[in-house]
């Protein structure tokens, strides 16, 4: 059973990761990206209980907060880009 | 199952590469690397490697493409065309890839367990790890322990890299806490970051300090740490991060790390043993590991929470 | 033909991470732009530690860490050769990314073409 | 009882899965940014959190049961958070919502 949502997981992975290869605007990327970490916390801990050491969750609770915090990153860094250059969505 | 899993996974990993050979635009380069290595870090978590996977993601997925974002706000974001013709690299990688790939011909099977890797020292680490080191975490006593040296070695790079940096960029106080229009109206994100921030800091705490029992020790700790800070500069500006742990601190913790790790190596010599011996820091020899062990990721986790700041702070206070 | 599919199976990983490794070098030296380059580095670093730890892999064991009723464990020293060395190329990265910030503040660009012919003006 | 939770536990983790699913077929096939948003914040929300709960109910009364709680508190709040700085920044990078399906942006 947990194979099953572990293969969702990976097609949904799979999905977002087409988003974020087509685009368009850096804002879909960021977005899948974003989406993908919070799909990558779901695996390694649905992961986790597969193998049965359900007790790696901290992997998880880390990936969680990294990828919160790259995001919030990437939009600071686009913010005071665009200030600098004053150019539009790429 | 798990090999089905893997092959997805390694799947997804060669798209992820050839899109980011392809994209033109840096900043998407930076979100797509963001991605590579979050996908490598679960192919970890398949393997077995959940300490690795743990330094991956704080590593290549926070620090890396914070530092990629970074360095591609200061330079430009579009990759320009190249004038030469791209025929005579694809011949030099695909002679490369197909002599390796012949290489890998008489390599043992994925998961064979007579490969000649796992003949050697591996099943004494494993066997003897809960008699002498008494650290139920085989990669952290093999690292700590057994290889003390090399992660000395290693703790010193580190230094060397941030000292470097803190060369190549200088150091620059910005006590004025400059804003960005767009963060500043972002209540939400304040009251979340102040939400976060002491979260962060105890988890790394537990990590430093879990890492004899679990996945985790001093280099992902220091990173964990220095995530917390980074959110809180993010959040609050540059100028109050700066207030809340300076410059100076910084480069005083970063040599701090790494003379404590030397430290408990030399008591160790005063002590009657040798150089990192731990076993003679205690009584018992296996509460000595103990001591020292939690006494040298101290010290890691000191360095590399100093230097990854020193780098953070050495690009980001770079911006004009 | 099932030798065929076991082979196959058997190897997989480490042609994956050979194609991985090829695109970073690929980008490494076909591209003009140095912070790609440094990706590429990334690329090929981390296509690396997964050789390393499909390596360490062992069929049918889990993650070194020591428990009751567990007998069959992966191979713990890769793992701590990479771990190590996902640090070490983080501060190479960092390195590699504060000498193009320079470079790009002296030359005003990034572009290794462009570097090239301001060099030859000289 | 543990047969009424096992089953509860499948319940909530296939619903996730397949709330995780809709999500990603979401972010691939709407038609613009602003619309993706929504579905990636089912993803982040009600998918991920139907998964987390299903897995607390299989973990028990344990030090995994608190670590999974704390993986749920972290994405209630940063799955939102981040969304919305998302879309603030994208409003004021001029980056304009789809309106009209006639319309090509």
């Amino acid at each position: 059973m947990f194979i099953a949502v572990a293969a969702v997981i990976l097609i949904a992975i799979a999905l977002g990761l087409v988003r974020a290869c087509r685009g368009p605007t850096l804002f879909d990327r960021i977005m899948a990206a974003n989406m993908i970490g919070t799909l990558t916390v779901l695996m390694v801990a649905v992961l986790g209980f597969m193998a049965g050491r359900p007790e790696f969750l901290d992997i998880a609770l880390v990936y969680v907060l990294i990828s919160f915090v790259s995001t919030i990153a990437v939009l600071r860094v686009y913010i005071s880009r665009k200030r600098a250059t004053g150019t539009g969505v790429s | 199952m798990e090999h089905l899993i893997d092959i997805v996974l390694l799947g997804l990993l060669m798209i992820t590469g050839f899109a980011i050979v392809r994209m033109k635009s840096l900043l998407a380069v930076a979100m797509l690397t963001s991605i590579y290595s979050l996908l490598s870090a679960s192919l970890f978590v398949v393997l077995d490697a959940v300490d690795v996977a743990l330094t991956e993601a704080a590593i290549g997925a926070g620090i890396s493409t914070i530092l990629m974002l970074a360095t591609v706000a200061l330079t430009s974001d579009e990759e320009k065309k190249s004038r030469h013709t791209p025929l005579l690299p694809l011949a030099v990688v695909t002679l490369t890839g197909a002599a390796l790939i012949y290489g890998t011909l008489d390599m043992p099977h994925y998961g064979d367990p007579a490969a000649p890797v796992h003949q050697h020292v591996a099943s004494t680490y494993l066997h003897d790890t809960s008699r002498e080191i008494g650290v139920p975490n085989v990669v952290t006593s093999v690292l700590a322990s057994y290889r003390g040296y090399d992660t000395l070695g290693e703790v010193t790079v580190i230094f060397t890299a941030g000292a470097g940096v803190l060369a190549l960029l200088g150091y620059r106080t910005r006590r004025r806490n400059i804003e960005g229009p767009g963060i500043r109206k972002l209540v939400v994100l304040r009251v979340i970051a102040k939400l976060f921030f002491p979260l962060i800091l105890l988890f790394a705490l537990y990590v430093l300090f879990h890492g004899d029992y679990g996945p985790g020790g001093g280099f992902q700790a220091g990173v964990i740490f220095a995530t917390g800070f980074i959110l809180y500069a993010l959040a609050f500006g540059l100028g109050n991060a700066q207030r809340v742990i300076p410059q100076p601190l910084l480069r005083i913790m970063a040599a701090v790390g790494v003379l404590i790790y030397a430290a408990v190596g030399i008591e160790g010599i005063l002590l009657g043993g040798k150089f990192l011996e731990y076993g003679v820091l205690a009584d018992d020899p296996v509460t000595g590991q103990h001591l020292g062990i939690l006494l040298i990721e101290l010290g890691v986790g000191i360095t590399v929470t100093a230097v990854m700041l020193i780098i953070y702070y050495g690009f980001v206070s770079r911006r004009h | 033909m099932h030798d065929l599919i076991h082979d196959l199976l058997g190897h997989y990983n480490y042609w994956i991470v050979i194609i991985l490794m090829m695109t970073g070098f690929y980008i490494v030296i076909a591209r003009p732009n140095l912070v790609k380059k440094i990706v590429g580095l990334f690329i090929f670093q981390t296509s690396v530690f997964i050789l390393f730890i499909s390596m360490a892999k062992i069929e049918g064991g889990t993650a070194p860490i020591i428990e009751a009723g567990i007998s069959v464990y992966s191979n713990p020293l890769p793992h701590v050769l990479i771990l190590t060395a996902i640090v070490v190329s983080l501060a190479t990265t960092a390195l590699g990314l504060a000498l193009v910030v320079r470079i790009h503040e002296a030359y005003g660009t990034s572009n290794e073409d462009d570097i090239h012919v301001q060099d030859e003006a000289d | 009882m543990d047969m009424v939770v096992e089953i509860l536990s499948w319940i909530l983790l296939l619903g996730g899965a397949a709330f995780l699913l809709i999500g990603a077929i979401g972010v691939l096939r709407f038609p613009d940014f602003y619309t993706r948003l929504h579905a990636v914040s089912v993803c982040d929300t009600l998918g991920a959190g139907l998964v987390l709960i299903g897995l607390m109910l299989q973990g028990g009364f344990s030090l995994v049961t608190v670590k999974l709680l704390l993986i749920f508190y972290f994405m209630m709040f940063s799955g939102p958070t981040a969304v919305h700085a998302l879309a603030h920044a994208a409003l004021r990078s001029k980056l304009k919502p789809l309106v009209d399906d006639h319309e090509s942006r």
